[in-house]
């Protein structure tokens, strides 16, 4: 509360910057439409509730004239472009607009053999920021209310893309929370970081939000669900939610495109996208790996060389 | 409920003294779906396996663990005895007590609970085997041999002698490659084109060989034992089949001057030609950029003057498809051109000696074009420059070998030996000359390799400086070569005639586009990597394809025509028999959850995995998925470990088997 | 049984398991065996074609299921029977000891090598090593407790209950 | 004379009851979020936030084990658990949308098969709720019938008032009970002027209509329109204080093993699938109508209630944003 009356007089980022983003989308959705060039645009629109918004597959030029980008727009739409999601989109080639971390996530589909690059025209847009988990939409954007993974963002401005909606504000110098966070855990104890995880994960219901969110998680058929053999354990009990957690931060690592929306749509506040961020730290360390707004065609656990590390083993 | 029957073995008293059979055998009676266990002295032994094979009867069993020594000892036996008495063979497991157990153990009670666990996770894993069939591949008794070169024509005669077809791709218009542009060879100073063009002969009358030079491998697909190869048959602008070879066009053709660089662009040739005398097949081609009737639409003399009209402007290039079982590849090496810094190659160029700039400063391949009787200059050794003979000539080698800074790191291996060659030719044909040769070690290990060597220094009398070079410059009409001597400590300055750079040998350039058509793995210099370095140095990674000579790495002729051979033996031992028969361990993918995203492909040193489209009834393509070639697939399982969805298997080693071995702690 | 092996019995028998692949560590294993070489018996050995096969999954239910220490060993690079499966294995444990490591395990308790066919002194050392190590660590509670842990509305007050629950 | 209650006494009556060896369940802080969860302490109450997860909980908790059972020597031994064993709970600082709903869901767990798990710990728990004196834009309780100080499912019931404290009702015996019980917490008189209550500031909906409307359009566009968007997963069903549709594992080996129930959610692609493999609700928007159904045809159809109480989690936890209320409205709209 108190953190929102500060920064009612001077918003983070000028609102007319997700003004301009806006119209540069709505413009090139109503443009693609009618052109027939893509048989649907994924993007944004208004919610009910003040500030908020949700995906919308517009198919029309009317839906596209509704399209907007606001501090609101928190969802990573390349997952549907994933295959599981895909059944939502009308045949032929669509169009999506995506932040700079989403594209990250479009490239890792297209080097995944999810979607090809000439299937989908996309619609970059210049993002100083969205909103982090349980923000008050209804409140301007601010430093408390921005997204952790927003303040030590390096894809504001996507590349390679189609077309790039809006224009980069100065943006301002924040705290890297998350960084921080991730160093304070790195220094704990082992026990300590088990006590950690463990109470962090004792909570988790299993609704599965972080997998369904995830472009990623595009398997039909989860590893976790298995029943057999049984892998991980289904039901949510500590133990089963600990090793469901360890195999999906297993199984992102060197895909996780940091998009942090298992992180965010989680219920029950996990800080998931640490371990994926951790992941993607040491797979930088180890191999120089990171992702890319461009499609890559191995990826750091498909691939190696003759000289990596290997000081772990005896 | 499963019904296993475990034989525990006592191995005379090689287990039976630490480990308590009979407690062992007692405990698999009490597990889960265990119908039968009893111990035995030898299980191995005849009445061991008459034993087995009454229980597999007698008590309906459909798995068998024998708890004995390492399965990599008996498990054959054991399996084969499975069969006899009915069941799948991979219905048999073993648990070993034996290795892992009775003989590293001494303390009876912790040996004895270790061989019950052991037991049960045997137990646990038999009752999920599936039954599993010998995996069989057809096999098309046809080779094809791409290169030319003495690591081909070896190849290609070693298999065509055995009986079976070999098609023979050569990019060139003749065969022969490299060797036949040598004047002699070391260390028996022959006279390669006289061993050489005998064999290049025997391959054109080859009843088995079909030869395509001016050809190239332009698509391969299938697998061993059944790969398609489509190969492009560039217009040689003559028809093989009238051409009789007299040569009348090349005498006639007014386009001269064109410089030959079958000898280093020192000789000329006309626009119609051979590349060299004695070129297999004696059908010359046209070099269309070359040719005024190509450039400009006049002369056409040489169609003129062809009296069974074989010259064919209008020739196309043709495809032709050949359907082989398996492929040699000896696509040979390259001399990397120095002078500069070549496109696309992490490579540094040499510009500091000057080659490309100064005339007379050539490279080995020069130097034997120079010392061929057949040659440019007829055997006489003279300068590029003013035709004059040299009488000091520097002989520098690693140019390019062995320089990390230049981003070559590997030792050429065939310099060494080629530069006291070439001091000697020299001696002999210049007897009042001086070679000299700036080293830093003399590599010589080879039969007569040493011998040879130390006779270039003791009769021929060529100066070894150890050291480097570190400049080379035009003064007059001599090269100052400085350099240093560090066994003296000082450095040396050599006025010479002539400086032979003895480079570094280069995969072919473009090996790469071809080890990706082939789908087989290179190295970061694009030499082809073997499938094992030690044991399996002939085999590429992807099963039926074999590699011979320089393609691999840097090789001189012995160990290249050993390889070749070596890679013919390979090929005859996969024609051996009608069906290519292997062990049914390997990768199987469920189409049903395969999502497609190749990480199986990524990963698989094998190249077994394809893509494979799945269509519904109206033919809308409805996803496309991993595909594992069972012919293919080695069955190491890394893409089942890196499947997301664990959507592909590896038969033999699922993970409900070992998940199942887990549990049992 | 020579003079000097005395067989001490300790108050905590750690439970290992080792995923090895077939063509070097289990031969290796297997030469340790034909030498007569002697280490604790607290090893349970699964095999694998390759390193490549070994899905860290493995490694994650083997800690569930009570094993104090695992260690995985395969052939050293280079002389993978596959080529390539032990680079893969390589960089894929490279990164799974990272992960556990951050939620939290003891890495003391995994252990990674190298282990020829040749080098049965080597499978010896490396088991005999491990198996000293987790014994001094002690039990792996980490994994038992959390299986044994409910959600807290699952969970009984009664703590007698909460034992017969347990219990089975 | 009404009675009242002080904070301080509230905070006394949970260290009272845990002294008894009562087990008190309330809103606790725990790291970021509020949910109910044991108390060990009255200060632990926090009652200015909606818990994030709903009070179903005490009754239906994510995961129990409903059975074990070991096979040795060929005999299978199974062992239940003794229910009469559960502990006496009281559920404290409950708004009216999680008082409500297990009322509601008395209907289903004893409608064909007494659930025991559920019915047992209903009966041994005095629910004491509270008016609600906060909501969002996301709130819309009194759009389903209820209202921030609707007493429905409470035992015993607290009205903040004016100067801090509570003023205190009982609404049944088991409220009674535990006012009689601890009655010297209690304090005749007092301000007994309640705060301002929360009003969500929503369209009301006609649930009949609504209903009726539901009953005549299985089929209809507005469901692809709203739910191709949902990622399908359960936040919405978890978090809700009336779903309550479970799945029944067996987790261990084929030695021994437990059966677990745990929550299950119709947004999940598997909650139809067939063995077979066929999937009768094969896409999203399916699985989203049967949401809609359930809890605003279904139910009402078969139990004459609607399973819903307006609390909002479901618009604030959704990963893709889709609005109860926006859906209903719409729905309104068409009827």
């Amino acid at each position: 509360m108190t953190q929102g009356q500060q920064t009612e007089s001077t918003p983070l980022v000028d609102p007319a910057c997700y003004a301009a983003a806006t119209a540069a989308i709505r413009a090139e959705a109503v443009r693609l439409l009618e052109a027939g060039e893509v048989t649907a645009v994924v993007g944004y629109r208004a919610g009910r509730r003040a500030g908020s918004a949700m995906p919308e597959v517009a198919t029309t030029a009317e839906a596209a004239a509704q399209l907007i980008f606001t501090p609101g727009c928190q969802n990573n739409l390349a997952l549907f472009l994933s295959k599981a999601k895909r059944e939502a989109l009308p045949k032929g080639k669509v169009a999506v607009v995506v932040k700079g971390c989403d594209l990250r996530a479009l490239a890792g589909l297209i080097g995944e053999s999810q979607l090809k690059r000439d299937e989908v025209h996309v619609i970059g847009v210049a993002c100083p920021g969205v909103y982090g988990a349980g923000a008050d939409l209804a409140k301007p954007l601010a430093a408390e209310s921005l997204a952790r993974k927003c303040r030590e963002c390096k894809v504001h401005l996507p590349e390679g893309t189609d077309v790039v909606a809006g224009t980069l504000p100065p943006l301002p110098d924040l705290a890297p929370l998350e960084a921080e966070e991730l160093a304070r855990l790195e220094a704990m104890t082992p026990q300590e970081r088990w006590a950690f995880w463990t109470e962090q994960f004792a909570r988790c219901i299993r609704c599965l939000a972080c997998r369904q969110v995830c472009p990623f998680c595009f398997c039909t058929q989860c590893l976790c669900d298995r029943n057999r053999p049984q892998a991980v354990d289904t039901s949510p009990r500590p133990a089963g939610n600990t090793a469901w957690h360890i195999v999906r931060a297993m199984h992102l690592a060197g895909r996780c495109a940091g998009c942090a929306e298992c992180e965010r749509v989680c219920p029950m506040d996990i800080p998931l996208n640490l371990l994926n961020r951790k992941m993607a730290q040491e797979l930088f360390e180890l191999y120089g790996f990171e992702t890319t707004m461009q499609p890559q065609e191995q990826g750091a656990l498909t691939s190696y060389r003759d000289g990596d590390d290997q000081s772990f083993i005896k | 409920m499963s019904r296993i029957g475990v034989f525990v073995c006592h191995c005379g008293e090689n287990i039976s003294r630490t480990v308590d059979v009979e407690k062992v055998a007692e405990a698999a009676r009490g597990l889960l779906g265990v119908a039968h266990a009893c111990d035995y002295k030898y299980m191995c032994s005849d009445p061991g396996q008459a034993l087995l094979k009454k229980a597999v009867a007698e008590h309906r069993l459909d798995g068998v663990v024998v708890a004995a020594c390492s399965p990599r000892m008996h498990e054959k036996t054991f399996r084969k005895a499975t069969e006899q008495a009915g069941l799948n063979p991979f219905l048999c497991e073993m648990a070993n007590i034996r290795e892992h157990c009775s003989w590293v153990h001494e303390d009876r009670d912790e040996a004895t609970a270790k061989a019950i666990d052991i037991v049960h996770m045997l137990v646990e894993r038999v009752k999920r085997n599936r039954k599993l069939q010998p995996i069989s591949v057809p096999v098309t008794k046809t080779s094809l041999v791409i290169g030319g070169g003495i690591a081909g024509i070896q190849a290609a005669l070693d298999i065509a002698d055995a009986g079976h077809r070999v098609v023979l791709v050569e990019r060139e218009p003749s065969i022969g490659g490299h060797m036949a542009q040598l004047s002699e060879t070391f260390p028996t100073l022959d006279c390669s084109q006289c061993i050489m063009t005998p064999k290049m002969v025997d391959v054109a009358n080859h009843p088995n060989i079909t030869l395509h030079t001016y050809s190239e491998v332009e698509e391969v697909d299938g697998y061993i034992g059944n790969f398609q190869v489509k190969i492009r048959k560039k217009a040689r602008s003559v028809d093989m089949a009238r051409c009789t070879g007299c040569g009348v066009c090349m005498a006639k053709c007014p386009q001269k001057k064109i410089p030959n660089s079958f000898d280093r662009d020192l000789g000329m040739r006309p626009a119609i030609y051979v590349p060299f005398p004695q070129a297999v097949p004696n059908v010359p081609v046209i070099d269309r950029v070359n040719c005024t009737w190509f450039k400009s639409g006049k002369c056409g003399v040489c169609q003129k003057v062809c009296g069974p009209g074989a010259v064919d402007y209008a020739q196309q290039d043709e495809f032709v498809v050949e359907q082989v079982g398996a492929i040699v590849v000896a696509t040979g090496f390259n001399l990397y051109d120095i002078s500069e810094k070549p496109k696309g190659s992490p490579i540094k160029g040499y510009g500091e000696f000057g080659h490309g700039k100064i005339p007379d400063v050539i490279d080995g391949m020069t130097f034997e074009r120079l010392a061929s009787a057949s040659g440019p200059t007829g055997g006489k050794i003279l300068r590029p420059s003013d035709g004059r003979e040299p009488k000091q000539v520097v002989f520098v080698q690693c140019v390019g070998s062995r320089a990390r800074e230049k981003g070559i790191s590997y030792c050429s291996k065939i310099c060494c030996m080629y530069t006291a060659k070439h001091t000697m030719l020299y001696k002999h044909k210049v007897h009042d000359g001086q070679a000299y040769v700036f080293f830093m070690d003399a590599r010589t290990p080879g039969k007569g390799y040493d011998e040879f060597w130390r006779r270039s220094i003791e009769q021929e009398e060529a100066v070894y400086i150890r050291g480097m070079v570190s400049r080379l410059y035009q003064k007059g009409d001599k090269i100052v070569v400085m350099g240093s001597d560090i066994a003296v400590g000082i450095q040396v300055e050599i006025e010479a005639d002539l400086v032979v750079l003895a480079t570094a040998v280069q995969p072919r350039q473009g090996a790469e586009l071809l080890a990706q058509k082939l789908g087989i793995s290179y190295d970061q210099y694009n030499f082809y990597s073997e499938a094992h370095a030690k044991l399996r140095p002939v085999e590429c990674a992807t099963a039926g394809i074999y590699l011979a000579g320089a393609c691999q790495g840097p090789k001189d002729i012995p160990d290249t025509v050993s390889q070749a051979s070596a890679a013919a033996a390979k090929v005859m031992t996969l024609f051996a028999k009608d069906q290519l028969e292997r062990e049914p361990i390997v990768a199987k993918v469920n189409e049903r959850f395969c999502v497609g995203c190749f990480a199986c492909k990524k990963v698989c040193a094998y190249g077994a995995i394809e893509e494979k489209e799945i269509r519904d009834r109206q033919g809308n393509l409805v996803k496309v998925v991993a595909y594992v070639n069972p012919g293919v697939c080695g069955g190491c399982g890394t893409c089942q470990a890196t499947c997301p969805s664990k959507s592909v298997e590896l038969d033999g080693y699922t993970d409900e088997q070992i998940l199942a071995m887990i549990e049992t702690l | 049984m020579t003079a000097t092996a005395t067989t001490t019995k300790h108050d905590f028998e750690p439970k290992l398991v080792a995923f090895v692949c077939t063509w070097c560590t289990y031969a290796g294993a297997d030469l340790a065996g034909t030498s007569r070489m002697q280490y604790p018996s607290n090893v349970r050995v699964v095999k694998f074609p390759c390193t490549g096969r070994i899905d860290p999954v493995f490694i994650l239910r083997a800690f569930q299921k009570g094993a104090d220490g695992v260690l995985v060993s395969g052939c050293h690079p280079g002389d993978c029977h596959y080529m390539a499966g032990n680079f893969h294995a390589r960089r894929r444990f490279a990164a799974f000891r990272q992960l556990l490591d951050f939620v939290g395990v003891d890495l003391k308790r995994l252990q990674f090598s190298w282990v020829s066919a040749a080098e049965g002194g080597k499978w010896v050392e490396v088991v005999t090593e491990l198996t000293e190590r987790v014994r001094e660590m002690g039990p792996m509670r980490e994994f038992i407790d959390l299986d044994a842990s409910e959600h807290w509305s699952a969970e009984l007050a009664d703590a007698e209950l909460k034992a017969a629950y347990h219990s089975l | 004379m009404a009675k009242t209650l002080s904070l301080d006494n509230l905070h006394r009556l949970v260290d009272a009851l845990l002294q008894e060896g009562v087990r008190v369940v309330g809103p606790k802080r725990t790291g970021t979020l509020t949910v109910y969860a044991p108390l060990t302490r009255g200060e632990e109450l926090e009652l200015n936030e909606l818990p994030r997860r709903s009070a179903k909980e005490t009754f239906f908790p994510p995961c129990e084990t409903i059975l074990s059972f070991e096979k040795r020597d060929g005999r299978t031994t199974v062992s239940d658990p003794d229910l009469d064993r559960l502990p006496e709970t009281v559920l404290i600082g409950v708004r009216p949308c999680d008082a409500a709903a297990p009322g509601i869901l008395d209907a289903v767990f004893s409608w064909d098969y007494d659930d025991p798990f559920f019915l047992e710990r209903r009966k041994r728990t005095t629910i004491i709720g509270i008016a609600c004196t906060s909501s969002d834009d996301a709130c819309f309780c009194t759009a389903v019938g209820l209202t921030p100080d609707a007493r429905q499912g409470s035992d015993l019931f607290l009205v903040p008032v004016e100067g801090g404290g509570f003023a205190v009702e009982a609404l049944d015996a088991k409220g009674s009970a535990l006012k009689e019980r601890h009655a010297a917490l209690f304090t005749a008189g007092g301000n007994t002027v309640p705060l301002p209550l929360a009003e969500p500031k929503v369209e009301p909906l006609d649930l009949e209509k609504i209903r009726a409307w539901l009953d005549g359009n299985f089929e209809h566009p507005l469901w692809k329109e709203i739910a191709d968007r949902c990622a399908g997963c359960g936040a919405c069903a978890f978090l809700c204080p009336a779903c309550h549709c479970f799945d029944i594992v067996d987790e261990g080996g084929e030695g021994s093993g437990c059966r677990r129930k745990h929550w299950d959610a119709c947004g999940f692609g598997k909650f139809t699938m067939h063995a077979s493999a066929h999937n009768p609700r094969d896409v999203q928007p399916q699985r989203y109508r049967n949401r809609i159904m359930h809890k605003f045809k279904y139910y009402r159809d078969k139990f004459g209630q609607t399973l819903c109480t307006g609390c909002g989690r479901c618009i604030r936890w959704c990963p893709v944003g889709i609005d109860i209320k926006a859906v209903l409205d719409e729905i309104n709209k068409k009827s």
